[in-house]
């Protein structure tokens, strides 16, 4: 059974992939690795499970944050950049 | 089976050589960055590839007297690599940082156009 | 009682599968950002919520289960957060919801 | 005392490595150097004290962690490794004593703490790579070094430094990841990591494919960080846009050291057990050795700014060691080992030297030292010292290795004929290019009588006449380096009949 | 079966890389990496490797998608030049790629409990850890212990990479030097981020420090953790602006962290020789071997956190603070 969850998983992976590399924004591809993260989460705490060895869901953990982290880190990137374009429009005009 | 085997093997060389291709034939200097910690990442493949055994787990007891483990020194060597592999991107982002402030350039032929004048 | 618990635990698994896969395919499909960004959302979390709960009757009451509720609140809490906070910003960078043209001006610069 | 020097190879390397972190946190000024001296001085005695002990009762082990050998870590001390290290350390030392002025000239005081450590991590580095005896903890020291080292390099005022250091790392790391995936195709086909151990276990496997891909891999890997022809193109600018001091002091040894790990892995794990591996090893080398020599001295002859062209006099001194090492006897690699011993002293005093002109001109391309040997007499005599030792007239330390450079190719027969015809074509072209040099700084007439931009610190001057002497003297008494070079020969070699 | 998923996820790894070397533009290329380096960390957890998967995902998709991102933010996000050598360097890679290829024909196939790598050294480590180190993660056990001398050069690679970073961007700036604090400094706009931020910012920190010691018994140790802590503390600078995370913890003391790491790993070794044993001997720390061995590899843990800890930030915090 968690088989199905797996491969369910792992096809979501690839969908979200597709999005990833199709874009066109880059919000688009910031949403499908946001999205690509969580699944890989949900897909390692299944194979921790299907392995017999739960007190690896750590690992499934750490992703969880790592994740969050990632994505905060390209909004502070975003907007770094959107002041620094807004700095350079206004320096020229 | 036999070739699903190889076939980490075969990511591995395939994966390594397009991290080289961008560092070699790219002339923006962060994406050589980017094709090389590509490029380091398909050497860390190949060694955790020759560390899995059959039916084995993480090489961490857990009690279960009849476990196979999988070979704990190919990973500590990865472990090992991939502190190297982002010491060496970060040195790299500083200087390339640097770089842009001196010659409002990232590329590699606009920084050579730069010096030659 | 096992048994009941084990085809509850399935169901739960195989509905949680089914979501995750349906949020794949509606990030997929969908015409803009939003609605792609709904799809992967909403589906993120029930498909979380129900796979993680479904290992957790599997898992019975122990150390894992209780790793497992903490990843649970933990997805919970910053999977929404972060589909506010990207949806924010694209916002604010000027891309429109939903397709009066079908071009997103934010994107790709 | 007699205890602690059981752990002299450990101390070879963990001296200077801890004294680095001490180094960032010393705020007052002057501190950073002090102490980064003293440290590289005690490394530099450390490696005298082994030297001596090698010479005395052959090669040192230690093991790390006091856990058996090809389980934990072994360091190993052989007379390769001693003459080596006696390079590195030495070339650190004198470049540190004497290069206060000149650095504090060009990095800003509040970096120069970061300088330092930097320095000694590259030191560390170095010494960890030649006292090893894994071939994985080769790979992490490299690493050391090579970070360091792009540091070092970085500190140059000019902003070129930057692209050339860029460079440098790309390529560094590209060679250090080739180094890495063959020891994982050697350690996939023989289980170890340990050099001695692998040079037992790898005969059984010697004929299979992966350990001919990982021959290829570390051979190039290698090929890259030590510059051989034609992957040198890193070197002259990374050489040229470093701080002075920096070059000296890794022009004299940094490439030497790949050089080293190069002939280790060839001679001690692939020849002796992979078939006709020798005769590969020479035949793929020697072209790219003869070429290098051409090349490298060719362009040399034809480059107006002067560190540029001793760094592509370097390509070419880098293409006799591997002329000599692909010989394959006995001769042939004691020739090339003495030449990195003998070069390392010439280039070391030659770049000591640049660095003092570089203090009283306004640049280092050859119209900016005219007349420079009237303002700095002695300076200039050291350099002419170690010129004619890098061209190899008779009686300096070049001449000694490139006699038994020509020596090892007679050996051939008519074959040799040609190698030392090139051997002795570009002897000539570096008659040529120092003779510029020369012509240029006593003969031209500088338009303007510009004031000494700085005052040449008497430490710097004595240092390099020390250094510049050193090449006489080995020139005329070559026992030490010699011996060391022929032991170490005879130990790469001893797999052959 | 579970290696078939393997090969699934290797499948999407080709094509992510791939993608990465086409797109032109930068951000993009750096997105993609983050996502491949979730892949490569999956396999490694598929192939028993649980220590690395979780390294690889807290640097990869962590440490490294900051790192380029807070370049990116001073630099520029477009690829200007076309590649260059483009047909030459297709040749040279396609042509390696084929030897590559070529030589795995000889290689020992995934999960051979023959090949040579499962029978030489590594047994000795299963078989004695147990006896003279006792913990139950075998991992630690080398890297702490029996290879600790390579995880000093370790600390050292990253000692040197963070004095490299501040070498040549400087040491950033400190509080009082900072320009005066702005209402719009890092997320503080985003009131639901950073509302979670802040709930989650100790959450996390707890979790470093329970990877950092759990690290002798499951997936962990000093150099995951570090990362765990400074990914936290990044967040904390993201969301309450670089000028609070600096108050809390100013460069300086960063820089005491960096020096202090490689000092406590390398007085480890010291203490080894002055009590009689080799550099880098744990046993005769305590007076019963295995128990000092554990004190060592605790006390070098710490170092390795430490040192990652500070290295780590002081880099994110270089780099903030070039862009003002």
């Amino acid at each position: 059974m968690y088989y199905v969850v797996t491969i369910a998983m792992l096809v979501t992976m690839g969908l979200a992939l597709i999005r990833a590399v199709l874009g066109p924004s880059v919000y688009d591809r910031v949403l499908a690795m946001n999205m690509f993260g969580t699944k890989t989460v949900l897909l390692l705490s299944v194979i921790a499970f299907l392995y017999g060895r739960p007190d690896f869901l750590d690992l499934a953990l750490a992703y969880a944050l790592i994740n969050f982290i990632g994505v905060l880190a390209v909004l502070e990137f975003f907007r770094v950049r959107s002041l620094r374009r807004g700095a350079e429009q206004g320096g020229g005009q | 089976m036999e070739l699903l085997g190889l076939y980490h093997y075969w990511v591995f060389a395939i994966l390594l050589m397009t991290g080289f291709y961008a560092v070699i034939a790219k002339l923006n200097l962060v994406k050589k960055l980017i094709g090389l910690s590509l490029f380091q990442a398909a050497v860390f493949l190949l060694y955790i590839t020759m560390s899995k055994v059959d039916g084995g787990t993480a090489p961490i007891f857990s009690g279960a007297a009849d476990a196979v483990f999988s070979n704990p020194l190919p990973q500590v060597l990865i472990l090992t690599a991939i502190v190297v592999g982002i010491s060496t991107t970060a040195l790299g982002l500083g200087i390339v940082v640097r770089i842009n402030e001196e010659y409002g350039s990232i590329e590699e032929d606009e920084i050579q156009e730069i010096d030659r004048r | 009682m096992t048994t009941l618990i084990d085809i509850l635990s399935w169901v739960l698994l195989t509905l949680g599968g089914i979501s995750v896969l349906i949020g794949g395919i509606g990030a997929l499909r969908m015409p803009d950002l939003y609605t792609r960004m709904h799809a992967a959302s909403v589906t993120d979390s029930m498909g979380a919520t129900l796979v993680l709960v479904g290992i957790m009757l599997q898992a019975g009451w122990s150390l894992a289960t209780i790793k497992l509720i903490a990843i649970l609140l933990f997805l919970l809490f910053t999977s929404p957060t972060s589909s506010n906070a990207l949806a924010s910003a694209a916002l604010l960078a000027g891309t429109r919801p939903l397709a009066e043209s079908k071009q997103d001006r934010g994107g790709a610069q | 005392m007699s205890d602690l020097a059981r752990h002299l190879p450990a101390l070879q390397v963990v001296v200077p490595i801890l004294v680095a972190p001490l180094v960032v946190l010393l705020r007052p000024r002057g501190l950073a150097w002090a102490a980064c001296t003293a440290a590289s001085v005690l490394a530099l005695a450390i490696a005298i004290e082994l030297t001596l002990r090698v010479l005395g009762a052959g090669p040192v082990s230690y093991l790390m962690g006091s856990w058996p050998a090809p389980y934990g870590i072994e360091l190993r001390v052989d007379a390769l490794s001693a003459l080596l290290l006696l390079v590195v350390t030495a070339a650190s030392a004198l470049a540190l004593i004497s290069g206060r002025r000149s650095l504090d000239s060009q990095i800003d005081a509040e970096r120069q703490p970061y300088f330092y450590a930097a320095w000694l991590l590259a030191l560390a580095g170095l010494s960890g790579i030649l006292v090893a005896a894994d071939a994985f903890n080769i790979f992490v020291f490299m690493e050391i070094s090579s970070l360091a080292s792009y540091v070092l390099i970085a500190g140059g005022p000019d902003r070129r430094a930057l692209p050339s250091v860029f460079k440098y790392l790309v390529m560094g790391t590209i060679g250090a990841t080739f180094y890495l995936i063959g020891v994982g195709l050697i350690y996939m086909m023989t289980g170890t990591l340990n050099l001695a151990d692998m040079e037992l276990r790898i005969h059984a496997v010697a004929d299979l494919d992966p350990i001919l891909a990982a021959a290829g891999f570390i051979t190039v890997g290698l090929a890259l960080k030590a510059a051989i022809f034609p992957l040198h193109v890193w070197l002259p600018n990374a050489y040229t846009y470093a701080p002075h001091m920096t070059t000296a002091f890794l022009a004299a040894c940094a490439t030497k050291v790949s050089l080293y790990v190069l002939l280790r892995f060839d001679f001690f794990v692939f020849q002796g057990n992979l078939v006709g591996h020798d005769f590969q090893f020479a035949i793929y080398l020697m072209p790219l050795a003869l070429l290098g020599i051409l090349v490298g001295s060719a362009v040399a002859m034809f480059e107006n700014n002067v560190k540029r062209m001793l760094a592509f006099s370097s390509v070419a001194q880098i293409g006799y060691i591997m002329l000599g090492a692909s010989l394959v006897s006995v001769t042939g690699l004691t020739a090339g080992i003495l030449h990195i011993f003998n070069h390392a002293l010439a280039k070391g005093t030659l770049f000591l030297a640049v660095a003092s002109f570089a203090m009283f001109a306004a640049g280092l391309r050859l119209d900016d030292l005219k007349g420079i040997a009237r303002r700095m007499p002695w300076t200039f005599g050291a350099f002419i010292v170690a010129g004619l030792s890098l061209i190899g007239i008779p009686g300096t330390a070049g001449f000694v290795s490139k006699w038994y450079l020509i020596a090892a190719a007679m050996e051939l027969g008519p074959a040799g004929v040609p190698l030392v015809a090139v051997i002795l074509i570009s002897s000539l072209m570096a008659v040529y290019y120092i003779w510029r040099i020369v012509e240029v700084a006593c003969f031209a007439k500088a338009e303007e009588e510009n004031p000494i931009r700085m005052a040449v610190s008497p430490l710097l001057v004595v240092v390099t006449w020390l250094a510049a002497l050193a090449n006489l003297y080995f020139g005329l008494v070559p026992e030490l380096p010699f011996t060391l070079a022929s032991d170490a020969a005879a130990e790469l070699l001893r797999h052959l009949p | 079966m579970i290696v078939i998923f393997g090969v699934f996820l290797l499948t999407l790894l080709v094509i992510t890389a791939i993608a990465i070397v086409r797109t032109d533009n930068l951000f993009v290329a750096v997105m993609l990496m983050g996502i491949a380096s979730l892949l490569i960390a999956g396999n490694f957890f598929i192939l028993d490797a649980a220590d690395v998967a979780l390294t690889e995902a807290a640097v990869g998709a962590g440490i490294s998608t900051v790192l380029f991102l807070s370049a990116l933010a001073l630099t520029s996000e477009r690829e200007r030049s076309k590649s260059s050598r483009r047909v030459l360097s297709f040749t040279v890679v396609a042509a390696a790629a084929l030897v590559l290829i070529y030589a795995t024909f000889d290689k020992p196939r995934l999960g051979d409990p023959q090949a040579p790598v499962q029978t030489h050294v590594a047994p000795w480590y299963l078989e004695n850890t147990p006896k003279y180190i006792d913990i139950p993660n075998v991992v630690t056990a080398v890297l702490g212990s029996f290879r600790g001398y390579d995880t000093l050069g370790e600390v050292f690679v990253v000692f040197t990479a963070g004095i490299g970073v501040l070498f040549l961007l400087g040491i950033g700036a400190t509080p009082g030097a900072l320009p005066k604090e702005q209402d719009n400094e890092g997320l503080r706009h985003y009131l639901i981020p950073r509302l979670v931020g802040r709930l989650v910012i100790p959450f996390i920190l707890l979790f470093g420090l329970y990877v950092q010691f759990h690290g002798e018994y499951g997936p962990g140790g000093g150099f995951q953790a570090g990362a765990i802590v400074a990914a936290g503390i990044v967040l904390f600078a993201l969301i309450e602006g670089e000028r609070r995370a600096l108050a809390v913890l100013p460069q300086r003391l960063l820089l005491g962290f960096m020096a202090a790491g490689p000092l406590i790993y390398g007085s480890v070794g010291i203490a080894g020789i002055m009590l009689g044993g080799n550099f880098l001997d744990y046993s005769p720390l305590s007076s019963d071997p295995v128990k000092g061995q554990h004190l060592g590899i605790l006390l070098i843990e710490i170092g390795v956190g430490i040192t990652v800890t500070g290295v780590l930030l002081s880099i994110f915090h270089a780099f903030a603070a070039r862009g003002r």
